[in-house]
């Protein structure tokens, strides 16, 4: 089953949770939560206003975290967090990944630490039974994206062009052919992000992978007001497009159409 | 770009490949004679080095002190990041990129590195704060009338620590064209350490110029590259090493450890591990981090670093113009004021021989100052 | 100060005796070798000479010349200024005098002249005109820095001609302790001369870095001192010597002899006699008359001068900025202007190699040329 | 008998002439013609408004020679040129002075023609008849000071003052003793100008003169719209000052009186 893991930054309205349960309802295999920093370097437009608003509203990964472990219950997907390095580092990593973990907080995303910075953060992350998800982007060497294979847990996250998260008129070229790499050293789940915006985007980027991360396309709509109804109408639309993937192509067909120039 | 704790390569996978390509590439050109030929062919006949080594007799006499004074406000461009650029372009070139991308504060890296671009046929994309750009017009002409495209950032609190962010989105965006042209001492590996050896130029030279070897160097430090590249000459000498910081973006004095613009270091942060906005007068001090070898040299005690408020930047900046006919940046400026602070205490004491880096001469900081004193 | 038909002391009476005593001094320092060590040290420690001579090499490729720089630019408060006030300074002080008086245009020469009398612990006192002061406020701004007093001047077209007046008139006032301290190779008897050979430095340093020997040496003129300065180093060689008049301050062009500011010379001026307004875009040009040296050397065929309008030169400024990653001052602009021009044909034939001084920086110029630009 | 020599701006007004008629109706011994120049660098503010008035008025030397033409028969006192070397040299020196000659004026003082540079001007003068007066200066040295007396025609002017034209509030106290040099060396009469702007200097530079050139007084009263009949006053009473000279005092006494510290 191809996978999908919308995107939601933590603490952008008072009951952001309310996002959170409708993803799952609307059939989220995890969900990936934004911890706001104040200099979101990898991220494009959208997630910076996110994490500007959520900021502004007075939020802090505490706040997030308690939110986050009184809606525990109703939350049967896995969590996945995503920030920068400054925040996991704050009290150190092994207290983070704690946190992580005591609010229910399966998985870690940081893309500003790379394999290559990741030694410390990857044990205390182990230590606390979170899964350190590693990053690989087009430009990544072979050699290098075996390590970034062999030491991710829980997931690959492909980045699927050069540039930030955002919105994009097309999945990117670069896409298809990295998720293939990945999956050609790993077991692990590949999942491609950045940039997957439109539903035929989702069901290409799933071909290629075993599902997507989309964010900016739905902060886009959280940000404009978009109730959680909304949103679950959304993410259903998301949902059904991956799980077209799941049904209609053969997997290299899937790469040689996401692959091409789609003009 | 590792110094002890501090240091590091904090990018997204994106641009790992760029930053060891780049970190090869330099090592191969800083052991290849024709690149250093090729540089202090440039730095000799373009960018108008050496730069004097002024004797400050007045202010000499009147502290007590001997003081000189390491004139980079007389490099093309009117500042010490020329050297950085010209280095970084000529390396560009070397790697086959069409393109140099950079952030600006108030504008002289901006200006460096269009000029590095005009003289190298690059492409140049500056990225500079909305804030910045409204407070340093000329500056943008002036960028612009080198051919350079400036591109306004929106983001935060539309200054260089936005615009180092949207030049990093840039770079991920262009990376195989394109050369992060980072103006500091800072940024991810190999960045501090190839900007500090392109700026050593600076403390070799008044090294090799000054009669008496100084008992104390002092120079100000926002990212720190002027300070870097100073303290770099006198590293194995018996010398003080002294940064002085802007009170208001004193990231070594009031900072704490953390991770920003791709590297660990000290940082202006709250309890939550925001990065806090710095307030300086001086737009190139106005800056939140500290470049990691500084984190480095503060931690071991080889060098010191202290605090200069803007109103002692200010008349610091008025008592060297009017005491010796130089109007500095009002970064250097920062330098000059503890100096006359410092100078017939135990802090340094009278006597002492002291090397001070004008890093930049102050004719962009004259519509600030006039609001000052108006 | 005597160039033939030119030159000359036509001053009030008052000033006689003053400007004997200053050519009497300057003879005995001229040969008094140790004020030629004072002003070299100066130069070098403080004024950042010698200044680099830079090979254009873009523009000499798309040009089909070799075309060499000379770049005063890089001179201390970023023009060829310094090189005189440094000498005239030293000189003033030495005749015990203990304040400077100076007329300026744009400004150049007084920030040149409030930064020799800050240096030497002496007043400043500069004159300029109204309509100057709005149009260049941070200059303005700059020598208030230093120290000096800067007096407005009210009278006739509010600029460098109405200035001259008025700083003659102070001089008559103070003439026992004040020097006047002029910024361009014109003036009465000695300063033409005497401003020359403190402005020769620019054309002997560059026949000395110039690898191979110019077949034309070419530098704007306004008051013509940097075109001295410059033709000077390369009067007895066989190289052509251009200098290059703004199309609306063309004494050499368009003006007639005549006698204003104490000597004989080229002027712009009516049918009657009166002297008329010069209209440059460029402040340093916007003078109606030309150094006598400059109107003798015409007059004997040593040089030649050709104009060159606003629009070229504003277009050149541009033209070498994105060429070379220089700024020029817009006065330089017509040098460059006249290069871009003639290159390629009769009047400057390819393969020609061409010294072209830049007499100064273009930061001054940036508000004039936005306002142009927007 | 102390001389007094009033000066008037040549074409400051459409009937400048009229002023002429009353310097002389006052006991003008002579007037001195100021010919407009529009760079009159020995000049203070007061003459230099009133040459900028001129000019822009559209006066021009002929205009001004041509008027003095038309009254030459009602002017029996000495006239004197005042200008400044370009337009003396505009059409050489020779044609000026024949044109001075030809409208009636006897004497040409030109401030930016030192002794050195007098050579062909003084020719040209002498051979049309009229008076080249050269100036003397505090700062004058003896052996110039005699060159300078010795080639002066018609009167040698001593300039009282380092310093421009213009109204001051005390007579400088470098006059006396400059007359008292230029009387030493020669037989020509000694007029003292510049800053003679009360009777009181009038009388006291009289006393250590052979008598006074009154400048910019007289100019400040046109200028701020004086009638012809107004300055007759006004040149009346510097007439009675110069006159009180004559009467009373010898001329050694005048010379301690004047070189004193007058506060």
């Amino acid at each position: 089953m191809k996978r999908l893991y919308p995107y939601l930054t933590g603490g952008i309205t008072e009951d952001w949770t309310d996002y959170l349960l409708a993803y799952q309802q609307a059939g989220a295999d995890a969900i990936e939560i934004g911890l706001p920093f104040s200099d979101p370097m990898l991220d494009g437009t959208t997630i910076q206003q996110a994490s500007d608003r959520a900021l502004r509203r007075g939020t802090t990964i505490d706040a997030i975290l308690a939110d986050l472990a009184a809606v525990r219950d109703r939350i049967s997907v896995p969590l996945f967090a995503m920030t920068y390095a400054n925040l996991v580092f704050r009290d150190g990593p092994e207290v983070f990944c704690r946190r992580l973990a005591e609010a229910g907080v399966s998985g870690l995303i940081v893309p500003d630490v790379p394999v290559d910075e990741a030694d410390g953060l990857s044990s205390a992350a182990e230590a606390a039974g979170v899964d350190l998800v590693l990053l690989a982007a087009p430009v990544t060497p072979p050699e290098r994206l075996a390590e970034i294979a062999a030491r991710s847990r829980g997931f690959v996250y492909a980045v699927s062009v050069l540039g930030t998260t955002g919105e994009r008129d097309e999945l990117a070229g670069t896409a298809a052919p990295l998720a293939a790499r990945i999956k050609a050293v790993t077991d692990l789940p590949v999942l491609i992000g950045f940039g997957i915006s439109r539903p035929e985007h989702a069901t290409a980027a799933a071909r290629a992978g075993d599902g997507v991360v989309v964010a900016s396309t739905l902060m886009r709509r959280v940000l404009d007001g978009a109730t959680p109804g909304e949103l679950l109408d959304d993410v259903a639309a998301l949902r059904a497009a991956v799980d077209q993937a799941d049904q209609e192509v053969p997997a290299d067909h899937a790469h040689a159409e996401v692959s091409g120039d789609r003009g | 770009g590792r110094f002890g704790d501090f240091g590091g390569r904090y990018v997204p996978e994106s641009l790992v490949p760029a930053c060891a390509a780049l970190e090869t590439a330099f090592r191969e050109a800083w052991a290849d004679a024709t690149f250093h030929e090729r540089l202090a062919e440039l730095r000799s006949v373009y960018a108008g080095r050496p730069t004097a080594l002024t004797p400050a007799a007045t202010l000499s006499a009147d502290l007590g002190i001997t003081l000189m004074l390491k004139r980079e406000d007389l490099a093309h461009t009117g500042s010490h990041k020329i050297n950085n650029v010209l280095g970084q372009a000529l390396l560009a070139q070397r790697m086959g990129k069409t393109r140099l991308i950079a952030e600006t504060g108030a504008g002289q890296h901006g200006v460096a590195t269009a000029t590095a671009a005009a003289l190298f046929g690059m492409r140049a994309t500056i990225y500079m704060g909305e804030r910045d750009m409204a407070r340093q017009r000329l500056n943008v002409f002036r960028m612009e009338l080198l051919g350079a495209e400036v591109i306004p950032v929106t983001a935060g609190s539309r200054t260089l620590k936005d615009a180092t962010n949207e030049a990093m989105r840039g770079w991920v965006a262009a990376v195989e064209e394109a050369h992060f042209c980072l103006g500091s001492a800072a940024g991810p590996h190999p960045y501090p350490w190839l900007v500090r050896q392109f700026q050593r130029v600076i403390g070799e030279e008044a090294r090799a110029q000054a009669a008496i070897q100084p008992d104390v160097v002092v120079a100000c430090v926002g990212g720190g590259s002027n300070a870097a590249g100073t303290f770099a000459g006198f590293a194995d000498t018996r010398a003080r090493l002294v940064g002085v910081e802007a009170a208001g973006g004193a990231a070594m004095t009031h900072g704490r450890p953390g991770v920003v613009h791709g590297y660990r270091s000290m940082l202006l942060q709250d309890e939550q591990g925001q990065i806090l906005e710095a307030e300086s007068i001086s737009a190139g001090l106005d800056y939140p981090g500290i470049g990691p070898e500084h984190a480095h040299l503060g931690a071991i005690g080889r060098a010191e670093y202290v605090t200069v408020t803007d109103d002692e930047a200010v008349a610091a900046l008025r008592h060297l113009a009017r005491a010796e006919g130089i109007i500095c940046a009002l970064e250097s400026a920062h330098a000059v004021a503890w100096v006359l602070r410092a100078a017939g205490t135990p802090e340094l004491p009278a006597g002492s021989t002291v090397l001070l880096t004008l890093s930049g001469r102050g004719d962009k900081d004259m519509a600030t100052l006039a609001g000052v004193t108006e």
